[in-house]
């Protein structure tokens, strides 16, 4: 037990201490890393999170099941979709709940839209962290398109409350179909420009190859899941390996890199998009007809017990956790955020590099801080 | 140190660059391809979604009628208490005791956008708003009163619940 | 008095002798000193603002925005509106900063970028000091302007902007070297340091032509190595807004920040003025021999708009190069300069020394 | 291995322990004084191996608090929860597993913070997310704000 | 004539800057104030002071960096009379440059390139 602490960090009086964050533009919220550097290297971090702790989960303890689920877009903003999804299901597997057939391709073309959109944003803050600045206006441009799908049939733009226990809010728009076949072709033209800007640029993959590597192991023990995790050949992937909605429908590959470094971080996020776009092609021609909800009680009581659900967000396995004594409000929700065990690594990867290599390796592991706080 | 190998990373680097800048450089000669509006001048322009979750308001038709009768199930499901609702017992021509909203106080300062009370109430009477420029100088400005003054149930709405509840 | 926009000696010479004609020497000297003040002065802040402004619309362009265009036509008078906006702004104090070295920064950096712009040939006969070694002079008074990054750094007694200061330190000292070995090769091929000299020896096509290989190499170093010199991206490593939030210009607010703003623009300027007269002719038309038809067209283009639109073009790739690429992390850029460039830079001049000795280039 | 043969191993190491009722997972409940051992066992044992815990959740139920471990065994797949509960309100503390899954830390940290759960040699026990100087526990059911908190 | 023009030019720059900063005195508003005045580090209170003895790393490019700079000094004289010397100028900067390669090869092997 104690070889396993020996990254403990032990603080000295003499450290040179610089604080990075809670206002700093590269650490994409309120998030504090207190950096102790020798010269430009980075001796080690202390990420200070909480800035912005709303305590969701006492919150949810006082609300109804449907309540419950627009709290959930507001810790990861960027995949609300899914963190919708997980409350959902937990909710329809508690009561065995079938939904129909319609509303799982719904919800699984939502969460890889979702999916592509949190990962254009993704990069182009991952560029900006870089220096190229360009790339920030390029992925916001291109994620426009899935905002506006959104937005028509959900009439939200981030955080879209759509899920409620049992199904949809409401159908999507009869345009939704076409929309996402338009935005397919778009961003396949636009993908391999992606490439050209960053992925093969001689500056970009001098500061990633090599760079804060994570062993798999290191990767299980510490909980690193989704992108990140799969960088270091961790097969963490939720819609493989317990697969919900409609994701035992599609074919699709786990993306899996063994290098372990922010390089192969971040290939495995472009490659998700690529991924994305493919079960995207397979669902959004196949969408049964069918209603878009299943009539669900007015007031939700679970059974007493707890249950568990995991799903894939952009960032990595959302656990939700729902303990119910049988009451129309939860007893305890514990929401398992991917981020939350994601930042803590940061310390292992980044001590002894540059603090230059400190911003692009936080910037691969795509942190959302309220997603950490909660 | 292999001579042909530092050359090549010379040349490979310097191709891996002017990938780059062709890119950029496509777009900087194209000014047709720019995504960005002037905001305040496009309003007419503007597309909103037919969907689009501005604010919570009631329906209004031409009489000035709406069809909230004040049953307090939006105010329930609200997860923060942005809806309050004071009703009047009043007395009809009929000399029955029945309720009438006086007021429907929509807090939108506190609204989260989730649909709960528009998906929930009974009778339709609130829907989402297209108005987006919520911005205002004095924060009790974002409390609304979603009834417009003077205005009144509508017959027929209430016709159907006496004929339900019959 | 017959004086044209092709040829500036006679204007001033003109000037010259009325004041002289007119007043005592010691007074013409005073007015005709005054007057290039007043004249510098303007040029001065008309290029930097807009030269800012020029950079914003360009950026905006690459990233498929609109740019600047609220404040006047196109959005023309955005940066004087800031300009006003940022002279209205407080200075800000800061607890236990070196406050002598603090103020002494912004002068610094402002003198360098003056002193070099002193020395540029804008055209034939319009220039205010025309040295005997003047690639040189321009050498040495543009990398003045790092020793007000340092100051400002160190002074502020903030830990960002120091890591920003000794960054820049490393980073200027070390690229300063290519710029001098990239200047060299011309002044080899030119045999002069005269920087009016140089462009005269463009006459007949300008040097990057001329030169072939061994000058576009140099050119090409140039570009990067000025790049650096001058702290823009992608070697912006002393203001690395990602890392150091705004490196060694954290503390200052105000129209002290302005000024190295300024600086940052106008140095960009004198780089791509001193490669535009080295590399390529200066206010020198272009003329292809053999063409007589199209060199007398080029020939009606007036040299300064011949000067300023090479100068222009060289800030456009500069600004091009800033908004594609990343920025490099400190090691490799030290690596880049010394590994490379370096190595590159001397290689070059020996092949240039042997072009030069065997004649193998356009006399 | 299935969960059946997971009761029998566990019922193998430590005997007596109960497995309430789960639809999704093998549920155990064990006293907090054989937790760490039970962990060890499971996380080192070759056959269960579970080497990923994905999540670690304290619980309030009114009377007894308690610390619920998802465990996960990448390998070969199988799933099981551990529960430990304690009814000491007042000092109530645990083992750490922190040095079986690293992950546990800052969750142990995290319900420390919420929910005044104490973790015995875990090497950093501060608050996470609150000040230090915070006065209470806000996830206990009996932790009372009225500045902060309105109940309606 | 020439340094009557440096003087100028010198002054130049002190007169914009320093017309302005005096201009932006009286114009623009102060207030003292505490937090103000604390140097910057991303709203933290600053514990430590920030001068401190710095990475020995970059004085060893510094260093480095002055022997190339003088002898860039040297070699521009010689570029002005290649072109005249001819043979002879090109075989002393071959020896020069053989000298100068030499040194920079023995920092490279040496690691004094490698940033620490």
């Amino acid at each position: 037990m104690e070889e396993i602490f020996q990254d403990i960090i032990i603080k000295k009086s003499d450290d040179y201490i610089i604080n990075m964050g809670p206002q700093h533009p590269s650490t994409h919220g309120v998030l504090r890393f207190e950096l102790c550097l020798l010269g430009e290297t980075v001796k080690y971090i202390i990420p200070h999170c909480g800035y912005i702790h709303r305590g969701i989960e006492k919150m949810c303890e006082k609300n109804t099941y449907q309540q419950i689920i627009h709290l959930t877009d507001r810790f990861d903003y960027l995949s609300a979709h899914m963190n919708n999804e997980a409350v959902c299901l937990a909710v329809e597997n508690a009561l065995e709940v079938e939904v129909p057939e319609r509303v799982k391709y719904i919800r699984t073309i939502l969460a890889e839209l979702n999916r592509i959109a949190s990962h254009q944003l993704w990069w182009c803050a991952f560029g900006m962290d870089l220096g190229a600045l360009t790339t920030f206006f390029y992925g916001l441009r291109d994620r426009e398109p899935i905002l506006d799908i959104f937005e028509e049939s959900f009439g939200s733009r981030l955080l879209h409350s759509f899920n409620c226990p049992g199904g949809l809010m409401h159908d999507v728009h009869p345009n939704f179909q076409k929309k996402i076949k338009d935005f397919i072709k778009y961003f396949r033209k636009i993908l391999p420009e992606y490439d050209q800007l960053l992925t093969g640029n001689i500056i970009f993959q001098q500061r990633s190859i090599g760079m804060g590597i994570l062993s798999k192991e290191d990767a299980i023990s510490y909980g690193v899941t989704g992108p990140s995790g799969r960088g270091s050949g961790f097969k963490c992937d939720v819609r493989k390996h317990h697969p919900y909605s409609a994701y035992s429908k599609v074919d699709f590959k786990e993306i899996l890199y063994t290098e372990g470094d922010t390089f192969a971080r971040y290939k495995a996020r472009i490659d998700e998009m690529w991924e994305s776009l493919n079960i995207l092609e397979q669902l959004v021609d196949n969408m049964p007809a069918g209603d878009y909800t299943v009539k669900m009680k007015p007031i939700i009581k679970l059974p007493a017990g707890d249950y568990f659900q995991r799903v894939e967000t952009a960032r990595g396995e959302l656990g939700c956790y729902i303990v119910s004594d049988g009451n129309k409000n939860p007893l305890r929700v514990k929401f398992r955020t991917p981020n939350f065990s994601n930042l803590f690594i940061i310390n292992k990867l980044a001590s002894g590099n540059k603090i230059a290599d400190l911003v692009a390796i936080s910037g691969s592991l795509d942190l959302v801080i309220p997603d950490i706080d909660r | 140190m292999n001579i042909f190998k530092y050359f090549g990373e010379v040349f490979g680097a310097i191709r891996s660059l002017w990938a780059g800048m062709r890119v950029t450089g496509y777009y900087s000669i194209r000014p047709g391809k720019v995504v960005t509006q002037k905001y305040p001048e496009n309003r007419k322009k503007l597309i909103i979604a037919e969907r689009f979750k501005g604010e919570v308001i009631m329906t209004h038709d031409a009489n000035n009628q709406h069809s909230c009768n004040g049953c307090g199930i939006c105010e329930m499901n609200c997860p923060n208490g942005s809806i309050e609702i004071i009703s009047n017992k009043i007395t009809n021509a009929e000399g029955k005791s029945e309720r009438v909203i006086d007021k429907h106080i929509y807090h939108l300062s506190m609204c989260t956008f989730c649909s709960l009370c528009i998906k929930t109430c009974p009778s339709n009477s609130i829907t989402w708003g297209h108005d987006f420029e919520h911005a205002v100088f004095d924060r009790n400005k974002l409390t609304k009163v979603l009834n417009q003054p003077g205005s009144s149930i509508r017959k027929e709405i209430k016709e159907v619940k006496e004929t339900k509840e019959a | 008095m017959d004086f044209n926009i092709y040829d500036f000696t006679s204007f001033t010479t003109w000037v010259h002798n009325a004041l002289t004609s007119s007043m005592s020497p010691g007074w013409a000297m005073f007015v005709e000193l005054a007057i290039v003040g007043v004249v510098f002065i303007a040029f001065y802040a008309v290029i930097g603002l807009y030269l800012v402004y020029a950079e914003r619309k360009v950026c905006a362009l690459i990233q498929n925005r609109k740019g600047p265009n609220r404040v006047g036509p196109f959005g023309l008078l955005q940066t004087i509106a800031d300009l006003f906006k940022l002279l209205m702004k407080e200075l800000i104090y800061i607890k236990n900063a070196d406050k002598f070295l603090f103020n002494l920064a912004p002068f610094i950096v402002i003198i360098a970028s003056f002193m070099a712009i002193a020395a540029l040939p804008f055209a034939k006969g319009l220039h205010a000091i025309d040295l005997n070694i003047g690639i040189f002079y321009l050498f040495a008074v543009s990398s003045l302007g790092v020793i007000g990054i340092l100051l400002a750094g160190w002074s502020s007694n903030s830990k960002y902007s120091l890591i920003g200061a000794i960054r820049s330190g490393a980073q200027v000292v070390s690229y300063e070297l290519s710029v001098g070995l990239a200047l060299l090769s011309i002044v080899i091929f030119s045999g002069s340091m005269q920087l009016s000299t140089i462009v005269e020896s463009q006459a007949n096509g300008w040097w990057i032509i001329k030169g072939h290989i061994p000058a576009i190499i140099s050119f090409l170093i140039f570009l990067v190595a000025s790049t650096a010199e001058t702290n823009r991206g992608p070697f912006d490593l002393a203001e690395a807004e990602s890392e150091l939030t705004a490196g060694f210009h954290t503390e200052y607010s105000g129209i002290k920040f302005a000024f190295f703003f300024l600086a940052e623009y106008m140095n960009m300027f004198i780089v791509a003025a001193i490669a535009a007269t080295v590399f390529l002719g200066g206010w020198m038309p272009f003329h292809i021999p053999g063409l007589d038809g199209m060199n007398h067209v080029m020939d009606y283009i007036p040299p300064f708009v011949w000067f300023m639109g090479k100068t222009a073009f060289i800030i456009f790739i500069m600004m091009w190069f800033k908004w594609t690429f990343p920025r490099l992390r400190i090691d490799q850029l030290l690596k880049l300069e010394w590994k490379y460039l370096l190595p590159l830079n001397l290689m070059n001049i020996v092949l240039i020394a042997f072009i030069v000795l065997m004649g193998w280039y356009i006399k | 291995m299935t969960n059946d043969q997971l009761k029998e191993k566990i019922n193998g190491w430590i005997s007596g322990l109960e497995f309430p009722e789960n639809k999704q997972y093998l549920e155990v409940v064990v006293p907090a004084e054989s937790l760490l051992k039970l962990a060890r066992l499971l996380r080192e044992t070759p056959e269960t191996a579970f080497d990923y815990l994905f999540c670690l959740s304290g619980v309030d139920y009114g009377k007894q608090l308690g610390v619920v471990y998802h465990l996960e065994s990448t390998t070969h797949n199988h799933a099981l929860v551990l529960k430990v509960k304690t009814d000491d309100r007042v000092n109530p503390n645990f083992d750490t597993v922190c040095g079986l899954w690293r992950t546990a830390e800052w969750h142990e940290r995290e319900i420390f913070d919420l929910l005044g759960i104490k973790f015995n040699n875990h090497p950093d026990m501060r608050r996470l997310f609150l000040d230090d100087e915070w006065v209470g526990y806000p996830l206990r059911k009996d932790y009372k704000d009225d500045i902060n908190i309105i109940e309606r | 004539m020439n340094s009557e023009y440096l003087i100028l030019f010198f002054l130049l720059g002190v007169i914009l800057v320093g017309g302005a900063i005096v201009f932006s005195m009286f114009v623009a508003p102060s207030s003292k104030n505490s937090a103000k005045s604390e140097p910057y580090e991303c709203g933290i209170p600053v514990k430590s002071d920030a001068w401190i003895q710095f990475n020995v790393g970059y004085y060893l490019f510094a260093i480095i960096y002055l022997i190339f700079d003088v002898e860039t000094v040297f070699i521009f004289p010689w570029g002005v009379v290649m072109r005249d010397m001819g043979l002879t100028a090109f075989i002393e900067i071959l020896v020069f440059f053989f000298i100068l390669v030499l040194g920079l090869l023995y920092a490279w092997k040496k690691g004094a390139l490698r940033w620490v």
